[in-house]
């Protein structure tokens, strides 16, 4: 018991500065959400099953849902304004 | 107890409306939500005050649930309704509902939303007010931060308002969980979250936990009350905020971070600092003094009127820490009075600013130059409220400043008097400058265009037309009013006091608490101060900040001279960390705090 | 072991806080800074989680094992699940500006923004 | 300043930052003594007082329950934010470029098997979400997490059709009205208490028998209100961004509801 939770722990802080360190939003959105499962799953093992549930639902299925809908949206705010900016360019042209 | 049934009322009552206009959305006509959100926060403010009074001869001890204590164990969440803490829930009301006036020809307002967000705010600063549970005190907070970031970043159509917004919610996302972590140190050394409770457990000695866990406590609430270094976010916020959030924030929601760290200290934290109290002393006197003179140069140095009202408010609660940091009652007592005198002049202030906004599209101060000559009552309203906000006698203003000073001066700490008096110089004289510019036309703004900080363009807020908003108009009168009347309530000062050494009085609260006991209320015995000293002091400071004002617009006004190169050196100096970089803010921010925890254990520990 | 265990987790819970902020200070983009906050956050539930538990101790939950059963503390749990409500809200609330910051300006870093200065 | 001078700054002062917080970590007792009293206090006392079997549950919507107040009024009102804050201006009723013309825009529509697959998904999903909801005192879960789980099964519905059906059966006044009926329905199971006179969010319901579903009083009721705020509001808050997301895949839509 004893080294599943020291190998959890380490994981966590492995996870989160990984989290941290990945600073391209996309995949952080992936990192995210498997850092939020790792969180649930230590949870569970530090005798915390209420908390362990809402952290699966909300920090490995909901936050990272948001986010990546969020980022959808910049994207498409991208390419909009590079289209704009193609034609701009063709009628320059 | 009587009255006791009305405790949960000033939390519950703007929530239901809230919960009740939300659901209704769609089927609200916009003036019955008015007429609803007013009725509620009028029913909040005069519960409020109900509750002060009664608390005068007892504190009122509530246990939602009915958990009362078992053994000296809270089980459950209490309220400790104490009359600061309810005067200061009716403070807040009494903003809102100029807020919800203000707004009265707010443009777009997305149905009831608006209308919900006030309410909500409304109830988590009156249940931030009044409670007495340490966690509880952390979720008004959030429930406070959530709703004022929302309002904050309500004109969703300018990237300064969104920069601003994510700038403040950032900063105060981070105080949040500074101040979770220090109740969770507190938690794991005494297992309650009631203060009573933690106060009697944690003994009297300061050792490395309670030190940091009230440093991470003080500096998450001192992000939310702008205080050196912790202040950045406040002007960005400020600046880009709806006006009747401006009054909300500045008025009350800024000074509530304070109060937190007072409830917090004398509940909890005096215990083991008590043999201290120099220590802590002497280094929030030394923060007070820097951010008082911070905020006044960078006030000075404003155009933006809304920005350099921000700025102003940074500057007060320098002077409100320095109330704070002498750790009497007296100081404690002026502060409190200090708190209400100020806000309801800010509050005024930011209307007028509103009104400008409202009449003429912008709030800068060059721009304006002589463009508001035909707005008298705007220009009255603005140069009391500019007096009320520089001390004049007989505002509330000074009644709290004329009892700080005095308890700073009994400790022999009498430069504090000149810190209080170059503040009101550099904020009130901005005040008057702005005036004189703005309603007056005096003085030449040519060539001024490159000086003074960047320019925020503004959109209207309101709908055009009716030149002389009546409703604006009058929410500003009434308070400026009211900021005057507080100063000449007798024997408020007697009362303040008493207040005062309530919510000092560590075991009593515990024993009011934990063991249901009645505890008689010291009765604070009349002051022997000289008035006539303080009177003439700050009549005369009044005095010499609108001198300093009108000097600021005349012609003898040192331009590009010997004597104002170093000046403007130092204010370009100043402006460099107001970077709007959030990445800076935060930055600063972990310097305050482990400046803080190092300063405090070097000076504990040694 | 069991006396590196004694501290191990609280280290754990402040190496997270300082590395949210170190994130939060060094971001280049603002969604990528919301992310951080989120880890800075996860530091609360580590300490809360840490402060609570006893060795040995059951869930407690009391429907298998009978009431006085050695159990772990259930306050910070309840405080853990506000947490992870405040968590959601706040993200929330930060991703709507941040999509709407670019929308206006289309740009995220806040290098690159200088509409607040002095 | 600078990205040097930012970092040189906040090293040093991250330096002396994590030096107190461990210096504080210190003062806590080891790891895996919790000192109690007040966990220890509830877990002998709950089960009984309560009729519930997860203490969790018992201190989160009865002892502590007015910090879970605030905590729905927290959502609740983020939700109010983030719908204010996606808000569509009046510069952007159809959010322009109708002119879109990158191809790629509109993804596949899911094959059949997914589709029956996400659908068949729906039912035990809604019903797992249910379960959760009303066994918060007896097992782990409770109002909140059920709620969120609730919450997924319109999304399951996106997945499967499209952002046209989700909408249909996501009536956003609806599921406004829903949001605000499982705040306001804690807030008036809290006056129950007051106008039996005696304290706000007293549980003043017969407690049932330990273990059974319909036990403990007014935490099994405040469970569900809160399980339909959480439901309701997470909808909300996936609608929000999912219509900034995709308005012009589906040609423009509707916007955001409200004026």
């Amino acid at each position: 018991m004893l080294l599943i939770q020291v190998t959890i722990l380490i994981f966590v802080a492995v996870a989160g500065t990984g989290v941290v360190l990945t600073r391209e939003p996309s995949s952080q959105t992936v990192a995210i959400s498997f850092y939020g499962l790792l969180l649930a799953l230590m949870f569970f093992i530090f005798q915390a099953p209420d908390v362990a549930l809402s952290q699966i639902v909300i920090g490995a299925v909901a936050l990272p849902l948001m986010i990546m809908l969020a980022l959808a949206r910049i994207r498409r705010d991208r390419e909009q304004s590079e289209r704009a900016n193609k034609r701009e360019e063709k009628k320059a042209a | 107890m009587s009255g006791t049934y009305l405790v949960p009322l000033p939390v519950v009552v703007p929530l239901s409306v809230a919960a009740i206009l939300a659901g209704l959305n769609k089927f609200f006509p916009r003036r019955l939500a008015d007429i609803f959100a007013m009725a509620a926060t009028f029913a909040t403010g005069a519960i409020s005050l109900e509750l002060a009074f009664l608390s005068r001869v007892q504190p009122i001890v509530y246990w939602f649930g009915g958990w009362t204590p078992r053994a000296g164990v809270a089980l459950g969440i209490s309220f400790a309704i104490d009359p600061i803490g309810a005067s200061f829930a009716a403070l807040v009301s009494l903003l809102v509902l100029a807020a919800l006036i203000f707004s009265l020809r707010y443009f777009d307002s997305v149905g009831t939303l608006y209308h919900v967000l006030m309410l909500v705010f409304l109830g988590a600063m009156c249940g931030f007010c009044l409670t007495g549970d340490l966690f509880n005190l952390f979720v008004f907070f959030e429930l406070m931060s959530a709703s004022a970031f929302a309002l904050c970043g309500y004109k969703i159509e300018e990237p300064e308002s969104l920069q601003g917004s994510l700038n403040f919610a950032i900063t105060n996302t981070v105080g949040a969980f500074l101040v979770l972590t220090g109740i969770a140190l507190l938690y794991g050394r005494t297992g309650a979250l009631n203060m009573a409770q933690i106060g009697r457990s944690l003994g009297t000695h300061a050792d490395g936990l309670v030190i940091t866990a009230f440093v991470f406590i003080m500096s998450g609430f001192f992000i939310k009350a702008a205080v050196f270094p912790f202040h950045f976010w406040l002007a960005d916020a400020h600046a880009v905020a709806p006006t009747p959030v401006c009054v909300l924030f500045s008025g009350v929601m800024v000074e509530l971070g304070l109060y937190a760290v007072i409830r917090v200290y004398w509940a909890i934290i005096d215990g083991p600092f008590a043999s201290h109290r120099p220590d802590l002393r002497a280094l929030l006197l030394v923060v007070g003094t820097i951010t008082a003179l911070l905020g006044g140069i960078m006030c000075f140095g404003q155009r933006h009127i809304k920005r350099l009202l921000a700025f102003s408010t940074v500057s007060h609660m320098g002077l409100m820490v320095i109330g704070f940091a002498l750790l009497k009652p007296e100081a404690l007592a002026g502060l409190a009075l200090y708190v209400v005198g100020h806000g309801l002049v800010k509050g005024a202030l930011f209307i007028i600013a509103g009104i400008l906004l409202h009449r003429l599209g912008t709030v800068d101060e060059l721009e304006l130059h002589g463009r508001a000559k035909d707005m008298p009552i705007s220009s009255t309203i603005f140069l009391i409220a500019g007096l009320g906000l520089a001390g004049l006698p007989p505002f509330g203003t000074f009644l709290g400043e004329s009892q700080v000073e005095h308890s700073a001066g009994a400790l022999g700490f009498g430069w504090v008097s000149i810190v209080f008096f170059i503040a009101a110089l550099l904020t009130a004289g901005a005040v008057f400058r702005v005036w004189a510019h703005v309603y007056r036309g005096w003085g030449d703004v040519r060539g001024a265009e490159k000086s003074g900080s960047k320019k925020i363009h503004d959109k209207r807020e309101t709908r055009k037309g009716q030149p002389r908003p009546f409703e604006m108009h009058f929410a500003a009168g009434v308070l400026v009013a009211l900021a005057i009347a507080v100063g000449l309530i007798p024997g408020l000062k007697h009362e303040a006091k008493t207040a005062a050494l309530l919510m000092q009085d560590r075991a009593a609260y515990q024993a009011r608490v934990l063991d249901h006991a009645w505890v008689p209320v010291a009765q604070a015995n009349e002051p022997h101060e000289s008035e006539m000293a303080s009177l003439a002091r700050s009549t005369a400071a009044a005095v010499l900040a609108f001198a300093f004002g009108i000097f600021a617009v005349s012609r003898f006004w040192p331009k590009k001279s010997v004597v104002s190169r170093p000046v403007d050196v130092l204010i370009s100096i100043l402006r460099k960390p107001h970077s709007g970089h959030v990445g800076d803010y935060v930055a600063f921010l972990t310097f305050g705090v482990a400046a803080f925890g190092i300063v405090l254990a070097v000076l504990i520990v040694r | 072991m069991m006396h590196f265990m004694s501290f191990f987790p609280y280290a754990i819970a402040a190496w997270l806080f300082v590395m949210g902020l170190y994130g939060i200070v060094t971001s280049r983009n603002f969604v990528h800074l919301i992310i951080c906050l989120a880890v800075l956050q996860s530091s609360t539930y580590v300490v809360l989680l840490s402060i609570g538990y006893r060795w040995g101790g059951v869930p407690p939950v009391f429907a298998g094992p009978p009431v006085g059963t050695p159990a772990v503390d259930p306050i910070v749990q309840a405080l853990m699940l506000t947490d992870i409500v405040v968590e959601a809200t706040v993200v929330a609330l930060l991703l709507a500006l941040a999509v709407q910051l670019h929308k206006h300006t289309q740009k995220l870093n806040p290098d690159e923004l200088e509409a607040l200065e002095g | 300043m600078n990205r040097t001078g930012r970092m040189v700054f906040f090293l040093i002062s991250v330096a002396g930052f994590f030096a107190i917080y461990l210096w504080a970590l210190r003062g806590l007792s080891p790891f895996g003594h919790y000192p109690g009293p007040y966990g220890d206090v509830l877990n002998k006392v709950a089960v009984y007082e309560r009729h519930a079997t997860d203490v969790v549950t018992a201190v989160n919507f009865d002892y502590r329950g007015f910090d879970t107040l605030g905590e729905e009024f927290i959502l609740f009102i983020s939700v109010i934010g983030a719908t204010l804050l996606l808000r569509r201006q009046k510069s952007e009723t159809e959010d322009g470029d109708q002119e879109d013309e990158s191809p790629n825009r509109t993804a596949p529509a899911p094959s059949d098997a997914t589709r029956a697959l996400t659908l068949a998904l729906i039912g035990p999903m809604v019903l797992f979400g249910l379960y959760i909801v009303c066994h918060g005192q007896l097992t782990p879960g409770g109002g909140f997490q059920g709620g969120v789980i609730l919450a997924t099964a319109p999304l399951l519905v996106y997945l499967a059709g499209d952002f046209e059906s989700f909408k249909k059966i996501t009536s956003h006044t609806l599921v406004e009205a829903a949001e605000a009926a499982g705040a306001g329905g804690y807030l008036l199971i809290g006056f129950i208490g007051m106008i039996l006179g005696t304290f706000y969010l007293r549980n003043v319901f017969a407690l049932g028998k330990t273990g059974e579903v319909n036990s403990s009083g007014t935490i099994a009721a405040i469970s569900i209100a809160t399980g339909l705020e959480v439901a309701a509001g997470f909808v909300l808050l996936l609608y929000g961004f999912l219509e900034q997301t995709l308005e012009i895949r589906l040609g423009g839509g509707k916007g955001g509801g409200k004026k």
